[in-house]
C-alpha cells in the first residue's frame, strides 16, 4: 500500500459518490458537478494506480491534464446549454413541463387524420 | 502516395473546420463544397489503396505505439471512412440547402459539422485507446452543439440530456481505460491484445471491459440506456439527425465491437455476452414498438434508430466462444448491418426533413394522401425502409441472412426469433407511413415540392443502401483483408 | 417509501460499482505493469525537444490527442457564441461596481499576466505549460470583465472567431507542413522540434484563454429561437 | 457476356426499368405512358418468346454472381421458369391494356403502372429465379410492390386490407426466409435442379428436412392462399380490377403456387418428399382447400368476391396435381397454372367491365346483363364453363388429365374431390349465367356509362374477348407444340425426371 495507491482509492471512492449525485440529482448544475466529481475520480485512478511502484509515470498525468481539458471543454457547454435553457424555460432539470407531455402541442396539428 | 492520402484524410476536415469558422453561411456552404469534394476523393483513394496493397499502420509523428499513437488502416477502418465520407458528404450538402442562411446561428453549422466529421475518422482509424476517448468527446461535443444550434427550449432539453448520457459514456470509458493502463502499461489497443494473448501477462481483468462496454452502450443507446436518443435525434434539424443517427452512434458501437472482437475473447464470457444479445434483442422490440407509436413521423425514424441498433449488439454473443469461420460472418453480417443502416437512416431522415416541409406539420397523420404528389422523398423514404425491414435486395437483408446463418451454424437459434420478429416489427412502423400516404383525403390540396437536389440526395442514399444487398460480397472482401501489421 | 426506496437502491447500486472498482484496483496493483512505457519515454525524451516528460508526452509522443483536445476546446467555444447575443456584450448581472475589485484588479491583472508568461516559460522542463497559462490568462481576463473593461474583441466577430481558432490552426499548420515533406503526420522535422513546439504552445496559450473568456462573456443569451421542423415559428 | 447471359436479364429490366421511367413521368403524360406500358409489354414478350424458343431447344440462358459470401443470385432460363414467364409476359400486355381503360380519367396513375411494371418484374424474376435465395429476393419485392396496388384507392376499406395482406404475407416472407436459411445452414446454397437433392439424403436429416417442408408450406401457402392462410386474398378484392385480374392469374397467388412446385420438384425431389411422406399431408390441405374454397365461393353474393374464393379453390388444384406424384397428375398441376390463369383473368375482366361500364358489383344485379354487354358476357360464360370443366374448354384439359393421373397412382378420392368442386363450381357459376342470359332486368343499372356504339370501352372489351379466345385455343388446340400442355408435358420430360 503505497500513499499513490491512496489517491486511486480516493479516486475509486469519488467515482462512487459522484455517481450517485450524478443519477439521483435533478438540478442540472448539481448534476453538472456531480459529473465533474466523476473525472476527478477517474483522474485520481489513472494517476495512482499507474505510479503504485513509487516511480513517476508522466503518460497518465500528461493525459490526465489532456482529460481535464476536455472534462472543461465539456462543462463549459453543458453550463452554456444550461444557461440558454433555463433563459427560454425557467427550468433547472430535464422533466417536462406537464402541459407539453400530456399532448402534442395543438397548433402543430393540421389535421386530425383517422385514427390508429 | 499513402502517406499523402492520410495527411490529406486528417488533416482536410479539421483545416476546413477552422476555414468555415472565419465565413458566414453562405460562403461557408461553398467552401464546404469544396472540401467535401476533397475528403471524398481522399477517402475513396485511400480506401482503393487498401483495397489493393492491403492495411498498415500509420504512426502519427512518427513514434511507434506504446509511445505514441498508431493509426490502424485496415480493410474495415476504410471502409468506414469512405462510409462516412459519402454519408457526410450527402448530409452536408443536403444541410447547404436545407438549412436558412438567414438566421445567424447558422454559420456555425458548418465548423461543427467538419470537427464531427474529423472525431468520426478519428475513432475508426484509432488504435489507441485514450485516443479513441477524445475522439469520442469530439464527436460527442460536435453532435451536442449540432443537436442545440439556435434551438428552442425543447431542442435544448434534449441537447442536455444527450451531453449529459455522453459524458457520463465517455467517463465511464475512459475509467476502464485508467484501469486497463494501470495493468498492462499500454494504451495500445493492438499492444494490449498480444499481450493478453501472448500469456507473459496475468490473466486480465474482466470489470475493465465491461466498464467500458458500458460506457460504449450508453452512448450507443443500446436498451434500457436509450433514453436520451429520440428526443435528440428527433428535435435536431434533418440533417444533422440524420448524421447522428447514420454515424454518431456507430462510432461509439465501433470501439465497442473492436473492443469485444479483441478483448472479448479472454475477458468476457458467454454470460455477457448472452446479455448484451438481450439486451440488443430487447432494444429491438421494444424499439419498433415504441416506432410504431409515436405521432410524429421523424420520433418514428428515431425509435427506428433505437430498434436497428439492436442488431448491431448482437455482434456480441454470435462471436464469443464459436469458431473462425461463424465469428466472421457475425461481424460480415454486423458491418453491413452497420453501413445499410447508416445508408438507409441518412435516407430516412433526410426524406422525413422534405415530406415535413413539403406539407408544413411534422405529424405522421399529415402524410395522408402525399402519395398523390409523387413526392420523390416518399420513395426514398419507402425505399429507406425497405432496407430496415431487412427485405431483399437491400444491405439489410443481405446483413440479416449472415446474422441468420450465424446463429444458426453457432447453435443460438433463439436470436433467429429476434432477427425474423425484428424485421416484422419494423415493417409495422415503416408501413404505418406509406399507409398514411395512400389515404385518399380530400383536403390535401397544399403540397410544396422541395428543390429537386433536396429530394435527389435522399434517394441516393437510399439507392446505395438498396444496391449494397446486391454487392455485399466485393465490400465485404475489401473488409476482410489481411492486416499487413508492421511499419508503414 | 417508495422515494426512500428509490435512494436506498440507488446508493446499493453505487457502492457495488464502487466495490467492484476498489476490488479491481487492488488486484492490479498487485500485479507488475509488462510494459515499461516510463522507461521508454525516458529514453526518447532526448529526441523530443523538450526536456519534461509531460510536455514531452503532450507535445511531441502523443500530439495527436492534444490536438484532438484542442478542437474539442474550440467546439465548446463556438456553441458557446453561436449562443451569445450578437448585439450587447453587456450584461448587467456580470457588473459589479465593487470598488475593492477594482482596486485588486488593478494589481493583479498585471501579476497574472506575468504568471501566465512564466508558467508558460515554464512548461519546458517543469510543471506548467500552455493550458495552465491559458487558464491563469483567462481568469485575469474574467476579473477584467467583472471589474466592468469592456473588451470588444470579445464581441462575437470576426476577431474573436480568430482569436479562438488562432492556436488549433497553427498547431493544425505544423502538422501537415511536417507531412507535406513526405513525413508522417505530425512529425516535427528534427532540427525544428523545440522551436516549433514552443511557437505552438504559446499560440495554444493565447487561444485557451480566448475560449475560456468567449465562454464566459458569452453569457447575455439571445432571444431568438428556431422553431421545430414542421412547426410555423 | 454473351446473349445467353443478357437475354434472361433483359427480359427482368424491361418491366423493371419501365416502372422506374413510368414513375418518373409527370401525371398529366397520359399518352407517353401507354406508349411506354406497351412497348415494355410487348418487348417482354418478344425476348420470353426468343426464350421459350431457345429453352425448347435446348439452349441455356443463365446469368449469376456473388451476392452474399456463400450465396449466388442466379437468373435462369428452364423450361419450368418458361411456363411461368410466358404466361406473364402475355398476361401483362392484356392487363395493361386493360388497365388503361379502366384507370381513364381516375388519379394517381403514374403510381399505379408504375407499381404495377415492379409488380411484373418481380413476377418474372420469381419465374426467372435459379436458386431458393433468388426466389425470395423476388418473392418479397413482389409483396412489397403489390401493396400500393391493393391500396390504391386509398378508402379505409382498401387500407384495412391492405394491412391484413402486408400482416400475411410478410409473416409467411419471415417464415419463407426462416426455412430458407435453415436449409442453406444445413446443405448450402442449392440451385434449382431436376430430380431435387433429397433423393438418398442421411436419415438423420429427416427431421429438420421435414421441419423446414412444412415451414416452406406455409410460407408459400399463404401467397398461394391455402386454407388457413387465405383471408387476405377475398379481402384484397378491394383493389381496382386489372390488379384483382393480375393479382389472382399471375402475380401472388401463382407465385406462391409456383414456389411450391419448385420447391417440390427441383428442391426436394418428387421422389424424396413422397417418401419422406410430405406430399400426404400436402394433398390433403389442398383438397380441403378445394373444397372449402368453393363452398365459401357458393355463399357470395359480391361478384369479385365469388371469384376471389374461386381463386382460393382452383389455384389449389396445381399444388393438388404435384401430390398426385405420377407423369398425368404433375402435368395437370403444371398446365393449371396456364389456364386457371387465363381463365381467371377472363372472369376478372368481366367483372371489371360490368362494375365500370354497369356499375353492377352484385351478383343479383346483374340481372340481364347479357343484351346489354354481350361480348363481355360471352367472355364471361366462357370463362365460368372453362372453370367447371366443360370440354372441350382449358378447365377441361386439366381436370381430366388430373383425373387420369389420380388414377394411375391409386389415389382415387381425388377424383371425388375433381368432381365434387366441379359440381360446386357449377352451382355457384351457373346461376350468374342464367341471370345474364335469362333474367329479365328489372331495375335500372346503378352507375351506367356510355361508349358510343361499343358495349363498353375498346380498352375494356378487346382484353377479356382475347383471353377468352386464347383460353379455348388452350383446350382445342391442346396437342399442338408449344400449347400449355405439351409445354407442361416437356418440363415433365425433362426436369420433373420422374
Amino acid at each position: 500500500m503505497t500513499p499513490s495507491l491512496l489517491y486511486a482509492f480516493a479516486g475509486v471512492a469519488l467515482c462512487g459518490i459522484g455517481l450517485f449525485g450524478f443519477l439521483r440529482l435533478q438540478h442540472l448544475l448539481r448534476k453538472l458537478m456531480a459529473f465533474n466529481l466523476i473525472g476527478s475520480g477517474v483522474f485520481l485512478v489513472m494517476v495512482g494506480l499507474a505510479q503504485r511502484n513509487g516511480q513517476p509515470d508522466p503518460v497518465p498525468q500528461a493525459l490526465v491534464l489532456t482529460g481535464i481539458v476536455v472534462a472543461i471543454a465539456a462543462t463549459a457547454l453543458a453550463v452554456v446549454l444550461i444557461r440558454r435553457y433555463y433563459h427560454l424555460s425557467g427550468q433547472t432539470t430535464l422533466a417536462e413541463p406537464a402541459a407539453k407531455s400530456a399532448r402534442p402541442k395543438a397548433r402543430s396539428v393540421n389535421r386530425e387524420g383517422a385514427p390508429e | 502516395m499513402t502517406l499523402w492520402l492520410m495527411a490529406g484524410l486528417l488533416f482536410t476536415p479539421l483545416a476546413w473546420a477552422v476555414l468555415t469558422l472565419m465565413v458566414d453561411f453562405r460562403k461557408g456552404r461553398l467552401v464546404t463544397w469544396l472540401g467535401m469534394a476533397v475528403q471524398v476523393l481522399v477517402s475513396l483513394g485511400l480506401w482503393a489503396a487498401v483495397a489493393s496493397d492491403g492495411g498498415f499502420l500509420y504512426l502519427l509523428g512518427g513514434w511507434q505505439a506504446p509511445l505514441g499513437i498508431e493509426l490502424r488502416v485496415d480493410g474495415l477502418a476504410v471502409t468506414f471512412v469512405l462510409l462516412t465520407a459519402l454519408v457526410a458528404a450527402a448530409c452536408g450538402w443536403h444541410a447547404s440547402i436545407y438549412l436558412d442562411p438567414g438566421k445567424p446561428w447558422h454559420r456555425y453549422f458548418w465548423p461543427l459539422f467538419w470537427f464531427l466529421w474529423a472525431g468520426l475518422n478519428a475513432v475508426w482509424l484509432g488504435g489507441d485507446l485514450f485516443n479513441l476517448y477524445v475522439g469520442l468527446e469530439l464527436i460527442s461535443l460536435a453532435a451536442v452543439g449540432l443537436v442545440a444550434l439556435g434551438g428552442q427550449a425543447d431542442a435544448l432539453r434534449a441537447a442536455i440530456r444527450y451531453l449529459m448520457a455522453a459524458l457520463l459514456g465517455s467517463l465511464a470509458y475512459l475509467l476502464g481505460v485508467a484501469l486497463i493502463y494501470g495493468q498492462f502499461g499500454t494504451l495500445s489497443l493492438a499492444g494490449v491484445t498480444e499481450l493478453m494473448n501472448s500469456g507473459d501477462a496475468q490473466s486480465g481483468q474482466t470489470f475493465p471491459l465491461v466498464l467500458m462496454l458500458l460506457g460504449l452502450a450508453l452512448k450507443t443507446a443500446l436498451f434500457p440506456m436509450h433514453g436520451w436518443l429520440p428526443p435528440a435525434h428527433g428535435i435536431a434539424k434533418s440533417p444533422v439527425s440524420a448524421l447522428l443517427s447514420a454515424l454518431v452512434v456507430k462510432a461509439s458501437f465501433y470501439i465497442a465491437a473492436r473492443l469485444w472482437l479483441d478483448l472479448g475473447g479472454e475477458l468476457g464470457g458467454f454470460a455477457l455476452a448472452q446479455l448484451i444479445g438481450v439486451l440488443g434483442s430487447l432494444a429491438i422490440i421494444w424499439g419498433s414498438w415504441l416506432a410504431f407509436r409515436q405521432t410524429k413521423l421523424k420520433q418514428v425514424v428515431a425509435y427506428s434508430s433505437v430498434a436497428q441498433i439492436g442488431y448491431l449488439f448482437l455482434l456480441f454473443p454470435l462471436t464469443w466462444g464459436v469458431t473462425e469461420a461463424i465469428s466472421l460472418q457475425a461481424q460480415q453480417g454486423i458491418t453491413l448491418q452497420v453501413i445499410s443502416h447508416a445508408l438507409a437512416k441518412a435516407a430516412m431522415f433526410l426524406a422525413a426533413g422534405n415530406l415535413i416541409m413539403s406539407v408544413g406539420s411534422n405529424r405522421v397523420d399529415a402524410l395522408a394522401g402525399v402519395s398523390r404528389f409523387l413526392p420523390f422523398s416518399l420513395f426514398s423514404f419507402g425505399l429507406a425502409g425497405v432496407s430496415l425491414m431487412g427485405l431483399p435486395p437491400t444491405g439489410g437483408f443481405a446483413a440479416k441472412w449472415l446474422l441468420l446463418q450465424a446463429s444458426l451454424a453457432s447453435g443460438q437459434w433463439w436470436w433467429l426469433a429476434v432477427l425474423l420478429a425484428g424485421g416484422l416489427l419494423s415493417a409495422a412502423y415503416v408501413f404505418r407511413v406509406y399507409r398514411a400516404s395512400f389515404i385518399e383525403s380530400t383536403d390535401t390540396d397544399q403540397f410544396y415540392h422541395p428543390s429537386r437536389s433536396l429530394e435527389v440526395i435522399p434517394m441516393i442514399l437510399a439507392l446505395m443502401s438498396l444496391g449494397l444487398g446486391l454487392v455485399a460480397e466485393p465490400v465485404l472482401s475489401v473488409m476482410s483483408l489481411p492486416f499487413e501489421g508492421g511499419g508503414q | 417509501m417508495s422515494r426512500f426506496l428509490g435512494i436506498t437502491v440507488l446508493a446499493a447500486v453505487c457502492l457495488v460499482f464502487a466495490g467492484a472498482l476498489m476490488i479491481t484496483v487492488w488486484q492490479i496493483a498487485g500485479t507488475q505493469a509488462p510494459v515499461d512505457l516510463p522507461g521508454l519515454l525516458a529514453d526518447n525524451l532526448e529526441a523530443s525537444g523538450v526536456e519534461h516528460p509531460i510536455t514531452a508526452v503532450l507535445l511531441n509522443f502523443r500530439s495527436y490527442d492534444t490536438l484532438l483536445e484542442i478542437g474539442v476546446l474550440v467546439i465548446a467555444g463556438i456553441a458557446g457564441i453561436s449562443m451569445a447575443n450578437t448585439a450587447s456584450l453587456e450584461d448587467p448581472e456580470l457588473r459589479t461596481s465593487d470598488s475593492l475589485l477594482y482596486a485588486l484588479q488593478r494589481w493583479f491583472v498585471p501579476l497574472m499576466l506575468v504568471l501566465a508568461g512564466y508558467l508558460l516559460w515554464a512548461g519546458s522542463d517543469r510543471p506548467g505549460g500552455a493550458f495552465q497559462a491559458g487558464a491563469v490568462l483567462a481568469a485575469s481576463g474574467v476579473m477584467m470583465r467583472l471589474g466592468g473593461i469592456p473588451m470588444e474583441f470579445l464581441r462575437p466577430g470576426v476577431l474573436l472567431r480568430l482569436g479562438l481558432a488562432l492556436g488549433f490552426s497553427v498547431f493544425l499548420l505544423v502538422a501537415v507542413v511536417s507531412a507535406m515533406a513526405g513525413d508522417a503526420f505530425l512529425a516535427y522535422p528534427d532540427a525544428f522540434t523545440k522551436p516549433l513546439i514552443l511557437i505552438i504552445e504559446t499560440v495554444l496559450t493565447f487561444s485557451i484563454a480566448m475560449v475560456l473568456l468567449a465562454l464566459f462573456v458569452s453569457a447575455p443569451v439571445n432571444g431568438a429561437e428556431e422553431p421545430e421542423e414542421g412547426e410555423s415559428g | 457476356m454473351t446473349l445467353s447471359v443478357l437475354m434472361p436479364v433483359f427480359a427482368l429490366m424491361t418491366s423493371l426499368l419501365a416502372s422506374v421511367i413510368l414513375f418518373a413521368l409527370p401525371e398529366k403524360g397520359y399518352r407517353l405512358r401507354t406508349i411506354i406500358n406497351l412497348a415494355a409489354a410487348i418487348l417482354k414478350i418478344a425476348l420470353v418468346g426468343v426464350m421459350i424458343w431457345g429453352v425448347a431447344h435446348g439452349r441455356e440462358y443463365e446469368a449469376a454472381f456473388t451476392m452474399v459470401p456463400g450465396v449466388e443470385f442466379v437468373l435462369r432460363a428452364d423450361a419450368l421458369s418458361m411456363l411461368f414467364a410466358g404466361l406473364s409476359a402475355l398476361l401483362w400486355l392484356l392487363t395493361t391494356i386493360y388497365a388503361v381503360g379502366y384507370l381513364e380519367d381516375s388519379p394517381n396513375r403514374s403510381r399505379f403502372f408504375g407499381f404495377f411494371s415492379l409488380c411484373v418484374a418481380s413476377t418474372m424474376g420469381i419465374a426467372l429465379a435459379g436458386n431458393l435465395f433468388t426466389f425470395f429476393l423476388f418473392y418479397e419485392m413482389l409483396t412489397l410492390s403489390t401493396y400500393p396496388l391493393v391500396v390504391h384507392r386509398g378508402t379505409t376499406k382498401a387500407l384495412r386490407a391492405g394491412r391484413n395482406y402486408i400482416i400475411y404475407t410478410l409473416t409467411g416472407g419471415a417464415v419463407l426466409l426462416f426455412a430458407i436459411a435453415w436449409l442453406h445452414g444445413l446443405v448450402g446454397d442449392l440451385r434449382f435442379q431436376e430430380g431435387g437433392y433429397f433423393s438418398d439424403v442421411d436419415p438423420s436429416l429427416n427431421g429438420p428436412l421435414t421441419i423446414i417442408f412444412v415451414l416452406m408450406m406455409v410460407g408459400l401457402g399463404v401467397k398461394a392462399a391455402l386454407v388457413p392462410f387465405h383471408g387476405w386474398l377475398p379481402q384484397a378484392m378491394v383493389a381496382p380490377a386489372p390488379v384483382s385480374a393480375l393479382l389472382h392469374a399471375v402475380a401472388v397467388v401463382k407465385a406462391g403456387a409456383f414456389g411450391i412446385i419448385r420447391v417440390v420438384f427441383e428442391i426436394y425431389g418428387l421422389e424424396a418428399a413422397e417418401a419422406m411422406g410430405l406430399l400426404a399431408g400436402l394433398s390433403v390441405v389442398a383438397a380441403l382447400t378445394i373444397i372449402y374454397g368453393s363452398t365459401r365461393a357458393l355463399y357470395q353474393v359480391d361478384l369479385k368476391r365469388r371469384l376471389a374464393f374461386s381463386t382460393v379453390s382452383q389455384v389449389s388444384y396445381i399444388v393438388l396435381g404435384l401430390c398426385l406424384f405420377g407423369p398425368l397428375g404433375v402435368i395437370g398441376g403444371l398446365v393449371h397454372l396456364v389456364h386457371q390463369g387465363i381463365m381467371k383473368i377472363t372472369l376478372f375482366f368481366c367483372a371489371g367491365n360490368y362494375a365500370e361500364t354497369l356499375g353492377v358489383h352484385r351478383i343479383d344485379e346483374l340481372d340481364g346483363a347479357g343484351k346489354r354487354m354481350p361480348g363481355t358476357s360471352v367472355a364471361f360464360t366462357l370463362g365460368a364453363f372453362g372453370m367447371i370443366g366443360a370440354p372441350p374448354l382449358a378447365g377441361f384439359i386439366t381436370k381430366w388429365t388430373m383425373g387420369a393421373g389420380a388414377l394411375e397412382v391409386g389415389m382415387d378420392w381425388v377424383v371425388a374431390v375433381l368432381v365434387i368442386s366441379s359440381l360446386l363450381n357449377a352451382a355457384y357459376f351457373l346461376p350468374i349465367l342464367h341471370r345474364l342470359w335469362f333474367a329479365e332486368q328489372c331495375e335500372p343499372w346503378p352507375h351506367e356509362r356510355r361508349w358510343g356504339r361499343l358495349e363498353t370501352s375498346a380498352w375494356l372489351l378487346w382484353p377479356p374477348l382475347i383471353t377468352a379466345t386464347l383460353m379455348v385455343l388452350a383446350g382445342l388446340l391442346a396437342n399442338v407444340p408449344f400449347s400449355p400442355l405439351s409445354w407442361a408435358e416437356l418440363i415433365v420430360l425433362r426436369e420433373v425426371a420422374l
